[in-house]
């Protein structure tokens, strides 16, 4: 099986879309002539041209509204935003009019956009570029959410996006951009809601979503490798929908968890994820469920203070041996 | 400084008649009483609106559109099979001058399941895609974007169409709005920002929320057509300048801003007591010199169109459609408790080709 | 003690701010000459002139940034958002301005600004005028949040918030408005960060914030009436800071907890509690914590499917019944 | 339509020279070196950064100002003690300009303890506030209603001041930067709105991001005064029409919008291989022609202020103070984990005067 680089997969996602239904346009700032700020489009506009591909003025709630609009009318945007934080500036136009627009109009509107863009920290850009909106956009009902962690699920999930009938939000990840896996060249498509087991285990629970989940699995490694603990870890890959099943098997297995992400940690999923283990498997419990998120402030941009800042390895380890303590 | 008279219109042409407009000249009797009679349907729509709303039939708000009724009626009367309606919450007149019914309507303000919107929507929240009016938006200015996004599916598509985007004096300090000319003028896309300019965004005058010359001026700074109607209240006039601007759009494909001046009766919703900010005068005043229903009726009597035995068919008939759709609405039954949950998600509602899995609603 | 709305409770608070400080001043649409869409400012223009008491055109982002930028220079904005809705469309200047802008100069600037206005359901306008902001605001560390239930603590809290020397957002409610409850004519201050025991009970803590907690002590009521169930309430009263003491402590009396709130569920302010509950008091806990939120859709126009949508005192008598079980 | 040639400059008189204008003809000779001298530091200190950067010191963004160091020192050498300067993230040569040092600018691009903000906020994010100096800020136009509220303090407290707020030719489109418009017109405001037009927002030309004549055209919407610096690169004409401004905003409280027409020589950042949209030859005639510091050597050189002596010792003091900021940056320390939750509420920061109790933090 080819290996490719999640910015591959992203682009390949939207390429196979464009070529599928002519409904399909990529908008954004520098997504054409620039090739995009991170080059998940590049070549596109060479490639679809410039009636596929479309350059933005930096007007974020006027060309996402925008979007929205044509949706209405039966285009297929998928709207870039060159970071995800500055869905800031669009908060409107996304959570009153994509997420209200089939509500308000008692189902006779749909509005199938995608927004995509990276969202994370720990590239040193700051508080403003280092937003972490996954828990705010899934708290609107009319949104659904997707953050993949590795290549292979961008793409399918991607691809599931741009067919998705409601407005997706779908959280990508600058220093993941680089990271390879193995693609299938087929078709395939990675439906919306459901989570995957990346490690099976016994001893605990690791649930995460997005980066971090890679971070979890050599945290896991390290616990097989130091003290054999087996640590099973689940990777959401979607927020909204959410597969409460998979997560509530695991947890009912290992009777143990811990929910690792990049958020800050107040009203975060992990609050969510836990809140509904908690609940659900109440019986199951032999610990309370722990949660590891980015240590609760701004951004900070000092580079090695980002990195601690944000989910490690070995705050993963050590929060996982505390909750088999 | 920022108080600036405003300038010389620039379609104060002298001697300009929009009766003898080409787009008027042309129209049969039927089309002026038509014309006519879709006004005096709004009115009185909206005077048993008011009613209901007395009655406490109709939750929230109630934006009436009294004594603006020519805008609505004027531009839809224009419009193509392309052409795109969205508004803001004062969505009355727009929605029955396109089309839609009183039943459906009433229905909606009632919160009932018959509603246009099956009663999720309310009163600020029309929508009838299959009459292209898409809203009935209760942010102010951020309909505007969507406007735009119509005119972009519009062109897309290659269609000869135009989207109307319809907003207040007060919507105009929205910043979505500024952006929205951008892309419009930028990209030539095919959209007209209507501005109705009653004069106040709730208590407030239009001099104390905008700054320079005129509203539609700012136009110029992004290179886009403009104009002002003087006389919105005549439903004649607006005809001929949306005309002209969709005639731009549709073979240019090019975007402009009309403003056009209008007023309203009532207070800002039915629920503001409508005493701190302007004089009874003023309003008394428009309504005797420029009220667009009876600046149409007597220029129709005098055309002989219109006689005052039409004239009272026409209200009877407005009536008893408004008073049914009364009784249509009290009749109805309110949406359930399981439909609360029910177009959120197209996926949920067409469970059949449900693509995703997982829980989309929580508790 | 007087007996005194709400309404008049906010507008007590202000006045007496406005008094005692020359650097506060109101702002917000309609505020002045039209004394205010929810009539709190009402009286204010007359008495403190247009220098202190300013109407604003519909610029939301605008007048708060500029509410941020004149908070750098020394002043204590008091914004109001006619509804707390329309944050949406200034939510950078919330969330990037005043919620980092001490974070992001090493502590050089600060933002003592106060945003307020009604942030709450049950009045039929919609979907877009009816949002229930909490839980994302107070997701941003540098933002304060507060949400009086009653006039006593809306007065005491919106003087503390004024003196604030941190972004404070202060959540009121239309339906609350018109009510009333004793009031101090002494000048008194309700600290930020104190919940409130507003019932003592033992079988169980009903906990939650805002209206919400009207309609819990109903239900604790009926309670104790039906099934002679004593109910413990607690008010937050401010979501962040958070009184983690107060909430625990009841919890560890009553082994049970439900959280009832006006919010959609998902990463709601209840969800977070739960998850602090489940972790700190594991031990203590002889069910798994309830919540109890408004019903998962944007908020339904229709009048009487609306008070269904929210927290009844039904369905929170209800689920306390089932938390029982 | 949208893309009609610049109209002809407001400033453009005939024989006009800014170096004869009030403002400069009484310049010393001291004062002439002084303007000089900060744009080479300006310079010394980036590419000093520069260095740092590809050595991996830096991380993140680093928006260089070459080629723009004319605006920043031209508009702070006119300041006065009330007025405030505010500037998104390309925001280097306005610190240096307001009086910043080098050590604390290049320890906050290294994330150092000693840092301007203590390493947290990074080369976007300078603060000087004892220098009237605000920032430094990254999201686009987000930093101009903050410039509005500075104006709006400075005129509550009736202070002789005025607020300039920065920003770039592609900020113009964000809706906040109308909506500040609006406000400083309607409110007669003290504020200059700055727009240094570099020709490009990142990748995008000027002409493809924003319709209209002219930037500061949009001005005339408000009714506000607007110039446009078409010797953008020559900091006397700077001076000159930024104190015209200025004036206007300390005696009449009027608010003015100028564009600034200059160029950058290097990528939007460090890291843009700009390469895809724009010539060399088109960077190569701008450092030929216009160079700020080369121009300004030029003519002080013909007029005898500056001689190849001077200037050869300004040039070295500027790069070992640079060299000594780079030093002073490696040596610092980093801010602790600790650091990390310090500066978010001034509440923690100052626990004896803390007011609210509860947990403020969360994990
Ligand atoms: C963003 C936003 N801010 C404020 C409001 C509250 N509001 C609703 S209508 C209105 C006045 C609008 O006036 P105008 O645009 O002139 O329209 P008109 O009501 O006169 O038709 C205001 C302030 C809102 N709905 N949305
Ligand atoms: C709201 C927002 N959108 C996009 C960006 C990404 N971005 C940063 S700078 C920039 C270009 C700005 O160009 P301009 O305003 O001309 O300033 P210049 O960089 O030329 O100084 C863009 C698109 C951002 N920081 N904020
Ligand atoms: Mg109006
Ligand atoms: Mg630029």
């Amino acid at each position: 099986m080819p290996v490719i680089t999640y910015r591959e997969a992203l682009r390949a996602a939207m390429s196979e879309e464009i070529e599928r239904d002519p409904n399909v346009v990529l908008m954004g700032e520098e997504v054409a002539q620039f090739n995009g700020a991170y080059k998940i489009s590049e070549g596109m506009l060479a490639k679809y041209g410039p009636t596929r591909i479309v350059d933005t003025p930096i007007s974020e709630a006027g060309f996402i509204g925008m979007g929205v609009g044509a949706a209405m009318l039966g285009l297929r945007p998928v709207m870039e935003l060159m970071f995800f934080s500055f869905y800031t500036v669009a908060f409107d136009q996304i959570f009153n009019n994509a997420a209200n627009i089939r509500y308000m109009s008692g189902g006779l509107i749909n509005c199938p956009i995608v927004l995509r863009g990276p969202a994370n920290g720990g590239t040193n850009v700051g508080a403003t570029h280092s937003h972490t909106p996954e828990s705010i956009a899934a708290y609107h009902p009319g949104i659904k959410v997707v953050v993949p962690s590795n290549a292979y699920d961008a793409k399918g999930l991607m691809k599931s996006a741009i067919r998705d009938n409601d407005p997706v939000m779908f959280m990508e990840n600058t220093i993941l951009y680089g990271e390879s896996c193995e693609v299938p060249e087929e078709e395939y498509l990675v439906p919306l809601g459901s989570a995957k087991v990346m490690r099976e285990g016994t001893d605990l629970s690791i649930i995460g979503h997005g980066r971090a989940i890679q971070l979890a699995l050599k945290a896991a490694d390290r616990l097989k490798e130091l003290h054999n603990i087996n640590a099973e870890v689940v990777d959401l890959r979607s927020i909204r929908p959410l597969d409460e099943e998979t997560i509530l098997n695991s947890v009912k297995k290992t009777s143990r968890a811990l929910y690792v992400e990049e958020s800050k940690p107040f009203c975060s999923v992990g609050a969510m994820v836990a809140c509904i283990i908690s609940d659900k498997a109440f019986d199951y419990l032999d610990a309370p469920v722990k949660r590891l998120t980015s240590i609760d402030s701004p951004a900070i941009y000092s580079p090695p203070m980002e990195k601690l800042q944000l989910p490690t390895v070995d705050r993963i380890y050590e929060a996982a041996l505390a909750v088999l303590k | 400084m920022t108080k600036k008279p405003t300038p010389a219109k620039k379609s104060e042409v002298a001697g300009y008649n929009a009766r003898q407009a080409p787009i008027n000249a042309k129209l049969g009797h039927d089309e002026l009483i038509a014309l006519y009679r879709d006004m005096v349907r709004i009115r009185r729509f909206e005077e048993r609106c008011l009613r209901s709303y007395q009655q406490g039939k109709i939750g929230g708000f109630l934006h009436l559109y009294i004594g603006q009724e020519s805008i609505a009626v004027g531009c839809a009367s224009v419009m193509g099979k392309h052409d795109h309606i969205i508004t803001a919450y004062r969505d009355h007149g727009h929605a029955l001058a396109v089309g839609m019914g009183m039943n459906e309507m009433m229905a909606e303000n009632y919160g009932k399941i018959t509603g246009c919107s099956k009663g999720k929507g309310g009163s600020m929240h029309y929508f009838d895609p299959s009459r292209n009016f898409w809203g009935g938006h209760g942010i102010v200015g951020g309909q505007i974007p969507l406007g735009v996004g119509l005119a972009y599916a519009v062109k897309y598509k290659g269609l000869k169409g135009a989207a109307m985007a319809f907003m207040g004096d007060g919507a105009v300090n929205q910043g979505a709005v500024h952006e929205s000319y951008n892309l419009a003028a930028l990209w030539s896309l095919p959209v007209l920002f209507i501005i109705e300019n009653n004069g106040y965004s709730m208590g407030t005058s239009q001099e104390r929320s905008s700054a320079g010359p005129s509203l539609a001026q700012r136009a110029e700074g992004y290179g886009m057509n403009w104009d002002i109607v003087e006389n919105g209240h005549d439903v004649l006039e607006v005809r001929d300048k949306v005309a002209a601007a969709l005639k731009l759009a549709h073979e240019k494909s090019l975007p402009s801003v009309l403003e056009i001046r209008t007023y309203r009766y009532r207070g800002h919703s039915v629920a503001d007591p409508d005493t701190t900010y302007r004089d009874k005068k003023e309003i008394e005043a428009y309504k005797i010199t420029k009220d667009p229903l009876m600046v149409c009726q007597n220029s129709l009597l005098a055309e002989q169109v219109l006689t005052e035995e039409i004239i009272a068919k026409i209200d009877e008939a407005a009536r008893a459609e408004a008073e049914t759709s009364a009784q249509f609405a009290e009749a109805s039954p309110y949406p359930t408790v399981e439909d609360i949950k029910k177009d959120v998600y197209w996926e949920i509602d067409n469970p059949a080709d449900r693509k995703s899995q997982g829980a989309l609603f929580f508790d």
